[in-house]
């Protein structure tokens, strides 16, 4: 059960945003993709997916390959994952955020719930359960009937993150799962991923936030400009001479970085309304 | 034979340019607000009847109007049209730019209603001939016959769009709709004031469907209470062509649709050997609407919209 | 049972109990949407002969009341009026559906409950069917397409043709009978085009007729598209006689298609000249006074229908519904348009049919059949 | 676990009284209309249609998330099928009951024959190419003569009759429908319930995650597409067998744009919305049919001020039938 790029391409018209990039995630890891803004990791994490096509090369699961499959196939061969902006099912309810993902299993008989209520009564109940266990495990089991749009951002977070285990995936892509948290919430949420952890999973994390990934981390992938610059462990990440200086002298910077780049558009906007 | 395709092309051209009047407000309304506004049509009716208004009271006989008091009405007649644009939105669509896509696009649809029936009720259900503008003077070019109307429709059409191009792409004025039309939280962020982009927008789409609408009344010398529903389905067909929320895209889908209205008139018959009649020409335009779609789902000019950078979760 | 009805649908329509001496006529019609202008002028004309009638006391002390009601040209609101009617009992005639195929279905619910009718649908099919409750006080469209034919081939020596049409019942039904006499005449059909009802635009059309440079069209359709195509066609160099039907007797057809381009131009109607009969002048004027507006096409016919109305009520024996249709049935009338009468499917017996020429801003008459 | 209880929003729990309420005036006006004069059951029955018919199009609009505005155009193809089963036009006289069986196959088979090329297309795209073939469809019936009549439509169409009892009258076709309707609202109401239903929601809210998932949203939303479908032949069949005359005039585009309003002003996603929604755009314009061209004002302008105050929907999509049912039980 191992996740495989090889020499893996994708191209807009003539920009290239990941270029032959090889590497293999094993099982019962936690894996980390690092890299500055644009360095082509959420690309990885889409392209895995199937939310983003391949150019060349390829993604396969042990001797599958799944590149050139279509999304939702992708997701039933055991890839689940979660969203840079959380992408919840708003107008329905924290459990049935969770129960839909049971459809491609349940799907075909679908006409049996409808014309049968005990059997559809008996298939809810287990299938409630089996989301319970999961709400429970992410402290959302008082939220279960609210709609899912309705909670705290902090917990759309961890929903989230329990729909992409529901059907108990094999490979498992956070995209940025602490953005937007405050340090409570992601203490709890680098708890909560260190128990994820599993012989039976491939865990991928991109993160910006280097703590997170140091800290949970088993090994390191480091992007830059699409292309892959180094990978090994916390340590050896940090110890490289090459990520220091691509990366990691800047890194304390993207911060501050963002904060600047916050500035200039606040100035924009202010020039922009004496303008009109 | 080259006289009537001469012919045919200045029919068609006419027609894509009334078109395209009406199909720049629903993709410059939909740029801004991502809402198909089915009131637009009914601006196109509402500025041939504020013209006729015009005309009635201050002139009375067109023969005697000289060509500075036309064009006074003309533009009191648009830019009337114009306002109730923008008071139409402060009412009715305003209150719903929080609420789903769904709720203003309905609540236009009882816009449309009312205005038609609230029109049909102050100026009676039955058509009404309308003056034409332009002296009514046939020319013969090679064989095809032309008439100045058509020409001077053509030049107005291209006058107006080329005055939207230039104010969308030249004034701050359209710096600031087109920052809104880009993305309205980050120019809200920017501190753009998103209130008047969308009153400009209403502002100028109902002025331009009026203007098409005083062009097409004295094109075709009549008016009538639901001459918008008709016409404001064929321009909303052509700016979906054209790729909706696109300027020139709207001006494109427009003239395609009329050439393709026309080539179905004039061609059908002969291509399907007499099996396929003239009556089949509606058949015709939504077939290679539907065709363009499947080849370019977001239209001939419209971009795409990439999964991950989807605007809204819910389509509707 | 009366008092839940009216309280659960929150309005009462419920006629109030009436007078053994009043009837209740049923005029169904469109009178919001599209077609109003022709269903509300119609029904005008009517409600111009029975204001008069009741002014002068009724006939025979007997007083008309008028339940006018919107079919809105559409055959499942037509149902519902239809249905109206039957329910009430003081209904005993019905003046209905401007359009047959509103007519088509609701002609078998007035067969049901024996409420007569007259039918203004000028479609041939409906008096094929059977019923037995319906009279037809307007020419069909086999009347209404036989003298343009006969005029353009003898008169004016057409011999080619084009026909176009609407695909409405009324202009494809009236255009296939022209092609018919026209062919059977000895004339040749070019070609059938159609277009849409909705349609205001026939320059490709009509570019593509003039390649093919007909003696006449023919144009199966309803005002304003009567007036469009005539205007486009003149601006459009194409020079036919254009030959079109009943829709067209109006001054709008003239006024609204532009006095140039309409010279020449033959509109066949049941109905005589204007200023033909002191009658017909005679309507024309009090319609202006009453409604403030020109007549509209049809409301002549509207007036002829209260005409007949008159009729009927001074030698009926009862004012049930049986004795209404056997009235209608055998009803002889001189009316502004001339003398009527049915025959045994309700049919004119002679459906007068005359031919004008547009000739400035008149209507001059150039055939009668 | 309190203090999350206290902050989520949960779904709101009424009292029994307004389920009570709605069951009991429910049953009270389905026992009263067989007793009112025909003219009254033939507008109940106009609205049963069109509750049939809202409830068709909510599968596609309020379940999955799909502006279909062609929808009008299964419904003809139901009512052709009756026009041309059970008439002299092809000489061709089949029960009812067959007819039904021959139109519900025939909306699903041109459901997914539409849906499969455009179900792949997004928000408004789909809504204009839903629409083209609404009126594509209504072009060729109006313009094949030889099969359909044209503008003329068919008329004289035979009689229905079930098991060999005539269904002629109003009251007849009242039950029918009363019965029609029940059924199909508790199987469409059982589809929500699904797990099919789930992932309809799914789609409806996010496409793109729902893909994410592992839902074949293409083959989920033809479904929704062809049971939707389905509905609205069958409605097309009655509709044909009680007024025994089609025309194309009664599948216009107004018809379908008049059912999309229905479900939106009355609460989307919701049957008992749809119930709302038709009762509001089909009785009140007969209620105020004697102001005739103002009753069009009016309901435009009441169009705009509902939308305005609740733009979800007169009835909340929480207050569906499972809250009425448990409301009457006490659960």
């Amino acid at each position: 059960m191992t996740l495989v790029f090889d020499n893996l391409r994708k191209q807009y018209g003539n920009n290239v945003a990941i270029d032959a990039v090889s590497t293999r995630f094993e099982p019962g890891l936690i894996h980390g993709i690092i890299g500055p803004n644009g360095a082509g990791k959420s690309t990885l994490i889409n392209m895995t997916a199937g939310s983003y096509t391949v150019s060349a090369g390829s993604i396969s699961l042990d001797d599958r390959k799944l590149s050139g499959l279509k999304k939702y196939q992708i997701a039933n061969a055991g890839i689940a994952r979660t969203y840079q902006n959380i992408r919840l099912f708003d107008q329905m309810t924290v459990l049935e955020n969770l129960e839909v993902c049971f459809y491609p299993q349940e799907v075909g008989q679908t006409w049996k719930e409808v014309i049968w209520p005990p059997f559809a009564k008996k298939r809810e109940a287990r299938r409630q359960d089996a989301c319970m266990e999961l709400l429970s495990f992410f402290n959302l089991q008082g939220y279960a009937h609210a709609y899912a749009g309705s909670l705290p951002y902090g917990r759309q977070r961890m929903l989230e993150i329990a729909r992409a285990l529901v059907t108990n995936p094999k490979v498992l892509l956070l995209d940025e799962p602490a953005a937007g948290l405050n340090h409570h919430e992601t203490a709890e949420l680098t708890a909560k991923l260190s128990e994820l952890k599993s012989q039976n999973r491939v865990m991928i994390i991109v993160e910006h936030d280097m703590d997170l990934v140091m800290a949970l981390c088993d090994r390191i992938v480091v992007m830059h400009h699409g292309k892959l610059l180094f990978q090994g462990t916390p340590g050896e990440v940090q110890a490289s001479s090459d990520v220091q200086l691509a990366y990691l002298g800047t890194a304390n910077d993207i911060d501050d970085i963002k904060a600047a780049a916050q500035d200039r558009r606040a100035q924009l906007g202010i020039r922009t309304r004496q303008r009109s | 034979m080259l006289g009537t395709i001469i012919q045919q092309t200045v029919n068609a051209l006419t027609i894509g340019s009334i078109y395209a009047l009406i199909a720049l407000g629903y993709t410059m309304v939909y740029g801004v607000l991502r809402m198909i506004n089915f009131a637009h049509g009914e601006m196109f009716m509402l500025g041939a009847y504020a013209a006729f208004l015009g005309l009635s009271i201050f002139i009375g006989d067109i023969g005697g109007a000289g060509a500075f008091a036309l064009t006074a009405i003309f533009f009191g007649a648009v830019i009337a049209v114009g306002l109730v644009g923008v008071g139409i939105e402060r009412i009715a669509y305003k209150p719903l730019r929080n609420s789903t896509r769904l709720a203003p696009m309905l609540s236009s649809l009882g816009v449309s209603l009312s205005l038609v029936t609230g029109i049909q009720i102050l100026a009676g259900p039955q058509p009404v001939g309308f003056p034409s503008f332009f002296p009514a003077t046939r020319l013969d070019v090679l064989g095809g016959t032309v008439t100045l109307v058509q020409i001077g429709i053509l030049i107005a059409a291209f006058v107006l769009m080329f005055g939207l191009y230039m104010l969308v792409n030249r004034s701050r004025a359209g710096i600031i709709v087109r920052a809104v039309s880009e993305s309205r939280p980050t120019a809200q962020l920017l501190g753009i004031n998103v209130n008047l982009a969308i009153s400009l927008v209403f502002f100028s789409g109902p002025l331009l469907g009026a203007a098409g609408g005083i062009l097409y009344a004295s094109y075709y010398g009549i008016m009538s209470p639901s001459m918008g529903a008709v016409i404001g389905l064929k321009a909303f067909t052509a700016a979906i062509l054209g790729g909706i929320g696109s300027i020139p895209g709207a001006m494109l889908g427009s003239f395609i649709l009329a050439f393709v209205e026309v080539a179905g008139t004039a061609l059908l018959p002969i291509v399907s050997g007499g099996i396929l009649g003239t009556e089949y020409r509606d058949v015709l335009s939504f077939t290679i609407l539907i065709l363009v779609l499947l080849v370019r789902p977001a239209g001939i000019l419209g971009t795409p919209v990439s999964e991950e950078s989807m605007v809204y979760k819910r389509e509707f | 049972m009366k008092f839940i009805v009216s309280l659960s649908f929150g309005v009462s329509l419920i006629a109030a109990p009436s007078f053994a001496k009043d009837v209740t006529i049923g005029l169904a019609g469109p009178l919001s949407g599209p077609q109003a202008y022709f269903g509300s002028t119609w029904h005008n004309g009517f409600k111009l002969y029975i204001d008069k009638l009741n002014a002068a006391g009724g006939v025979n002390g007997t007083t008309v009341k008028i339940d006018q009601e919107d079919d809105k040209a559409d055959p499942r609101e037509g149902t519902l009026v239809a249905q109206k009617f039957c329910d009430n009992e003081d209904v005993v005639i019905g003046l209905v559906n401007f359009n047959s195929g509103v007519a088509q279905s609701t002609l078998p619910i007035y067969e049901d409950c024996t409420l007569p009718t007259m039918t203004f649908g000028s479609n041939p099919a409906l008096t094929q069917q059977g019923y037995k409750y319906m009279v037809r006080p307007v020419a069909n469209d086999f009347a209404g397409a036989l003298l343009p034919a006969e005029y353009a081939l003898q008169k004016l020596g057409a011999k080619s043709a084009i026909v176009v049409n609407d695909k409405q019942v009324f202009g494809q039904g009236i255009s296939e009978i022209f092609g018919k006499n026209f062919t059977a005449g000895g004339g040749k059909l070019l070609d059938t085009l159609s277009v849409a009802p909705t349609d205001v635009d026939f320059t490709a059309v009509l570019a593509q007729i003039k390649t093919k440079n007909p003696d006449v069209i023919y144009l199966g359709a309803v005002m304003p598209q009567l007036a469009l195509f005539a205007k486009q066609m003149h601006e459009q160099g194409v020079k036919a006689t254009l030959l079109v039907p009943d829709g067209g007797y109006t001054p709008d057809y003239i006024s609204q298609a532009g006095h140039a381009n309409v010279q020449g131009s033959l509109v066949a109607v049941q109905a005589p000249p204007m200023d033909a009969s002191p009658a017909i002048a005679d309507f024309a004027k009090q319609y202006k006074e009453k409604f403030g507006s020109e007549a509209g096409p049809y409301s002549i016919y509207g007036y002829v229908q209260g005409q007949i109305l008159e009729a009927v009520l001074k030698n009926a024996k009862g004012l049930t519904r049986a004795d209404m249709n056997t009235g209608l049935h055998n009803v002889k009338v001189d009316t502004a348009i001339g003398h009527l009468e049915f025959d045994d499917v309700g049919e004119l017996k002679v459906a007068p049919s005359y031919l004008y020429k547009v000739d400035g801003d008149k209507f001059t008459l150039i055939g009668q059949k | 676990m309190s203090s999350t209880d206290t902050t989520m929003q949960s779904i709101p729990r009424t009292g029994r009284l307004v389920p009570i309420v709605v069951f009991i005036v429910a049953i009270a006006l389905i026992a009263l209309t067989p007793f009112l004069g025909n003219y009254y059951i033939r507008v109940v029955n106009g609205l049963l249609i069109y509750i049939l018919l809202g409830i068709g199009l909510n599968i596609v609009i309020g379940y999955a998330g799909l502006l279909d505005l062609g929808f009008v155009a299964f419904y003809a193809v139901g009512a052709y099928t009756y026009g041309l089963l059970a008439s002299a036009q092809l000489g061709i006289h089949l029960p009812f009951l067959l007819i039904v069986l021959i139109a519900a196959l025939l909306g699903m088979l041109v459901g997914i024959l539409l849906g499969v090329p455009v179900l792949k297309l997004r928000g408004d795209y789909l809504a204009i190419v839903t629409l083209g073939f609404g009126e594509i469809i209504r072009i060729l019936v109006n313009n094949v003569d030889w099969l359909t009549g044209g503008p003329k439509g068919i008329a004289r169409l035979d009689k229905a009759s079930i098991f060999g009892i005539e269904i002629a009258r109003p009251v007849d076709f009242y039950w029918l429908l009363l019965v029609t309707v029940f059924i199909v609202a508790t199987i469409v109401w059982r589809m929500e319930k699904s797990i099919l239903g789930k992932a309809w929601a799914a789609i409806r809210e996010d496409q793109d995650a729902a893909r994410g998932i592992g839902i074949n949203t293409t083959n989920a939303k033809l479904a929704a597409f062809a049971t939707s479908a389905t509905i609205g032949s069958i409605a097309g069949v009655i509709f044909a067998a009680s007024q025994r005359f089609v025309s194309p005039e009664s599948f216009s585009l107004q018809e379908s744009v008049l059912i999309v309003l229905m479900i939106v002003i009355g609460g989307i996603g919701n049957i008992l919305g749809i119930i709302a929604g038709a009762a509001i755009l089909i009785l009140l314009p007969e209620v105020l049919r004697e102001f005739a061209e103002w009753r069009i004002l009016f309901l435009g302008l009441l169009m705009i001020a509902l939308i305005i105050l609740r733009p979800a929907g007169i009835v909340p999509r929480s207050f569906g039938p499972e809250r009425l049912i448990r409301g009457l039980f006490g659960k």
